[in-house]
């Protein structure tokens, strides 16, 4: 149980935010660390494929549009994918606690993480050295070395967790009282807005294109659909939208 | 007069290739995804500059504050490379100028960079994967871990490889003229809609308000949903919209905000 | 029963077009005069708030999109909403024969309405006379002056239909030959067309705009959408129309 | 130079106030609501004109023909005001003036007032509130009787001020450079899509043609349902519209055709 | 027997592309070639509308948008309507295998075709040795002439196939291997694409017009709107295109 | 001077006749429809030329290659009409002149007529009569036989002669200005819209691809389904536009190819 925990522990760091070993933020943060991946690496390594994509499913659905614009995280889905499902399957708990059990796991990636973002700021001032001198090879190292801060942030806490919470776990839920579980529930439920918000708060320039964001919501509140048909429709939206602003000819 | 200096295809590759592994190694709230750029850089510089002093200039120059969606934004790189190489070649360009470019193409290779590969790919591509999961198990993960870095890998080289021919060329071209901003809300309408289907799906708020008069109950969320399916859940997002826009809260004080307004509305079964 | 039936009819006359004393035609005309809410009070006033608002959803749902441009009403909302509530409630009649009834009666209610606008020609004529003295509180005399007739032709007809109608209704409805009550329920299918036809005629003045008004329609017809999020929907559609007519920049 | 007669604030909301309630009360085939506006002007005419002359000759413009949508057109009272104001300062503007600009104000603001207020608002507000009342009992109706007096009142106010100013800044400005039929076409938009789901739910006609041969019996209506559902509704009000707009028959008139057209309908056992 | 086929044939023929008789085009073709109208036809013919209709309306649908810009036919929608319905009734044979046997049919109805616009070529060298002389009553005896070609070509194979082929039909069917029952049908789905892309190939000169066909296609598979609803919306959205484009007034 | 010789409206009606009725009649590799257009211009040069020669150049001059959606191109007979009347009238109206015109218009006018009537209105005449067929029999094809050729028909003549009057008055004026360009691009996105629509009806095409594994089958199509419903008939008809139009490959080809693709498909266990 030692290795396979050790494992997690390492892929929770692999597919943290600025882990660059997997083909960088495209591999690692955006790869594996989408819940979905890491709870179908989680079930190979703890043998339990089935219910850890069960996990997998639900809280990939919860964290699906999650954006940390200018390095702001609402929730840390790395930690949420690895810790949630690995905590779920080693101590036999209910898939279904996994929404509630995954806001307190965010959040504390999301602490960790921002701890990161103070602490790097001490490789910058060496980089600065570097450069004052010359030396090319002395700003790579610092690059690099910051991963040393993040590896053991990552590592050492995913680990600790794991290795002594899986025996507490299921008591640990039992102890919380009842309107914690819901407030942690409803919170699920309302932190998505927070990323949504960030976003559009980057890119709204005039507000009357609020309202495209209204009619996606209709989409699905009022038709259904699913979102590649929306995706597929804002894409020819798009197109003639460019078409028509950019001042092209119309008969192009 | 000198040989003009043409920077190599292997060169380009390794600039791109330091980028593309290293972008979010060493960010930091005070310089962002600074050292990165340079990171980046030193391929380019190496092969520019064998003047010292001219070097430590560059990599000065590059240290400084940087932050972009990496992925989408290997873009400037390619432009930056481009106008290193016209610099070392004796272009009249200045760090200031240099500068301005990065900063300028930032800020919208951000919001079209975030609002378009996490804002609207990756969840499309997720639920694909998840839609996949659900008949075929495993292959769901493996669809997206497979499609995801392949599209946005090639992607991202190609974009650094467009921004080195575009800086060549003089990138104003391609700025100006209202078509980058005519590109931008088309983009933006693209991800508006995309963003507003995933609220409609993904945030959840409901009020347990419940009015009991004798035989009758009646409750407040079964009004809200005549009236407009998903209200509550727009309402927080315009709430969480207004106050970082019009209050200029900072993102972290909303999220504080949020807990303590959910806590209070848990307590009072609001919610 | 006397008190209650007057207490009615002088709700009908102050929901009556025209009538100034709640709120103007806003808490009159607009508020007291729309069946549901005219249904309402007349339930609280009878003691059987739960049929009257049976009968007043009905009503209302009929003639819920009635418009008077240019005064030209197709039918009296305000009579249908209180005599067809109350009569169908002191006669303990079934509330599905609402909708029939209320055609003769918002018809009744449009010919009152139409001898009302002649006979107010009168005071305009002795405003005339007022200003050409300079009498400004003879002008607004004459302008409260009007609400005498309104008063009695409202009142009047409301209260002897409801008095002495509520015994006959059943016995009346009974009389009536089945193709009369065929015709009235056709009759009452078709006369909103005439509310939307003046309005359409009133606002479009280039043919191409039907298309709207058929979108409308067939987003109903075909995909079963409410009307408020087609509110909504037209709401955003609306102001990109104005953002790409009225020439402002398009990145505002 | 005499002092600059300024119209109070108090002047103006009891001008609107008379409006307000009693903008219907007299209305009539001869004026409209020509007394009404009078009796709104009077606070205005009693503060700037103490010369009799002048105070006869302002009532007598203002009892012409008059009529708009009262609620929204509270507006062309705020710019008469203006108009009463400057004129009484010495502006040269003649009776001709201040009624070419409500006439000219009339036709629209009925327009845009009537779409919007009857037209769209109410259904919307009504719909919440029929809604409401199927789950909720009597809390439907009061929704309404709030909602709707409060938001008409607050905006007819505010709309009495904002031509008040507007009047005084020059109302061209408003109405010249095709903003005024820009914002016309799009609130038309709003309204008619609005119009067409209303008709959609609320007009019905269906004909009860069948023709029986033997063991099979087709229904008319059926066939026009697999057409275009609602096909004879839409047709309706195209007629109607066809009757009033080019056949420029009065709305009686068509009503009257409606009456003996069904009639016939129904005898023929069309419908 | 041998009357009924004649007539068959006969029609097969009159429907054919490029018979005049018929009001030209749009009566032969257009009309009598549409598989709905030549199952009601042939069912008429040998008593059975009822199974007529059946297999009209399953060929119909398949068949419902074929277009032959520049007389390029993907299948000859008039043969599959008259000879499938027939060899299905005259056979005994279950409706629900015309589909598949409309695609050889179909088949072989445009290797008529082209064989027969080249021999037409013929025509065209005679007419311009009657227009050398200015003999136009020689140009129009040639244009009426290619019928003799047409009529040959289409009446004999009909007749022989219908003749010959009623006894056998089952027996063939039941001869055919199960994988080419499989590969006509699967044709049978894809050859319509023939259509499409050409018409495509013929209107796309800007490639984002595209989008459009993509919306279209949506609006059926996620929507399940019907054509018709589908059409009145593109007559919608066709009048503004046009509106917005042609550089009218807005407000005309 | 001589007298303006005008065609008369019956040999107009001759001349539309014979298009109308034998536009197809000798169809053609080499010439398409080239005799039938000469054949619609004889009543029109009987009439206009007495000279020999001059009939014979005429001849000649519409033998040539001409094709066109026939129903609605009778417009371009009807431009020609006026053009030889005005050339039989003194005009300068060259041989080339003439063919110039009808080259112009031959393209454009079968896209959009090919578009709209084979691609549009008669899929939705159809599509109405099968529901009509559903519900009440031979009523169907009777309604679809009736209402084409009548609506066609009509359209056609009325086509004619809208032709013969701007060909007078100077087509240019039509053509010009982009309004023909909007017009085409408008129509265009009602066929397009229309032909999406038709092709999710009629396009079948699913993979039999499974793939079992002891307990577990998963059916390829059922992932297809979840990701875009249709995927592989939208797929089709863009490999076939593809070959088409950047291929360049015949029609024929293409069909060709496809019978092939389907049967190598279909032998793999693809589909
Ligand atoms: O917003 C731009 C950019 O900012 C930071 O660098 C990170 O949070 C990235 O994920 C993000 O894309
Ligand atoms: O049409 C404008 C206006 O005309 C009359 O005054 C009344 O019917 C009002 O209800 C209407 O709003
Ligand atoms: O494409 C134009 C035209 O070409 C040929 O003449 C025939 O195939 C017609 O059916 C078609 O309309």
């Amino acid at each position: 149980m030692f290795i396979q925990i050790a494992l997690i522990s390492l892929l929770a760091y692999l597919g943290a935010i600025g882990a660059p070993w997997i083909l960088g933020t495209t591999g690692g943060f955006y790869t594996l660390g989408r819940p979905l991946v890491a709870s179908a690496l989680v079930g190979l390594i703890l043998g339990d494929v089935k219910t850890a994509l069960e996990v997998g499913i639900l809280i990939q659905a919860m964290y699906i549009g999650i954006i940390t614009p200018g390095a702001v995280m609402p929730f840390d889905v790395d930690y949420i994918g690895y810790i949630t499902t690995a905590l779920i399957i080693l101590s036999k708990a209910d898939p279904s606690i996994a929404p509630t059990l995954a806001v307190p796991v965010g959040l504390l990636g999301v602490t960790i993480w921002n701890i990161i973002w103070v602490i790097n700021v001490y490789f910058a001032h060496r980089a600065d050295g570097y450069a004052e001198k010359g030396v090319g090879s002395g700003i790579k190292a610092m690059n690099l070395g910051a991963q040393i801060v993040n590896f053991a942030m990552r590592f050492i806490p995913a680990f600790l967790i794991l290795y002594f919470g899986r025996g507490f776990l299921q008591n640990l839920l039992n102890m919380i009282p009842p309107i914690i579980t819901h407030y942690l529930t409803v919170l699920g439920g309302i932190l998505p807005a927070l990323g949504i918000g960030i976003l559009l708060n980057m890119i709204i320039k005039d507000k009357s294109y609020f309202g495209i964001f209204i009619l996606g919501f209709m989409l699905v509140k009022y038709l259904n659909l699913p979102i590649i048909a929306i995706a597929v429709m804002g894409v020819v939206l798009a197109i003639f939208w460019f078409k028509f602003q950019g001042g092209e000819s119309y008969n192009g | 007069m000198a040989e003009y200096k043409k920077l190599t295809q292997k060169t380009l590759f390794n600039s791109w290739l330091n980028w593309f592994f290293f972008n979010g190694s060493s960010q930091s709230g005070e310089r962002m995804q600074g050292i990165a750029f340079c990171h980046s850089m030193l391929p380019v510089i190496e092969e520019l500059y064998k003047d010292k002093e001219e070097k430590i200039k560059a990599l000065k120059r590059h240290l400084v504050l940087f932050n972009v969606e990496p992925q989408i934004g290997s873009v400037i790189n390619g432009v930056t490379a481009a106008f290193e190489e016209q610099r070392a070649n004796g272009a009249e360009i200045d760090d200031d100028t240099i500068n301005t470019v990065k900063v300028a193409l930032m800020g919208p290779l951000s919001g079209i960079g975030d609002t378009l590969v996490p804002g609207t790919l990756i969840p499309i591509l997720l639920a694909i994967a998840i839609g996949i999961t659900k008949s075929a198990g495993i292959l769901g993960p493996v669809f997206y871990a497979l499609v995801y870095p392949i599209v946005i890998g090639l992607s991202s080289w190609y974009l650094y490889k467009f921004g080195y021919s575009a800086g060549l060329g003089g990138i104003q071209d391609i700025m100006q003229g209202g078509k980058i901003d005519a590109l931008t809300n088309a983009l933006n309408v693209l991800g508006l809609l995309v963003m507003g289907a995933l609220s409609a799906s993904y945030i959840n708020l409901s009020t347990a308000i419940k009015y009991t008069s004798g035989e009758m109950a009646i409750e407040f969320q079964k009004i809200l949903d005549n009236i407009f399916p998903g209200l509550l859940s727009i309402l927080t997002v315009v709430v969480v919209w207004y106050l970082l826009s019009v209050k200029k809260k900072s993102p972290l004080w909303v999220m504080g905000f949020l807990f303590l307004a959910t806590f209070a509305g848990v307590v009072l079964k609001i919610f």
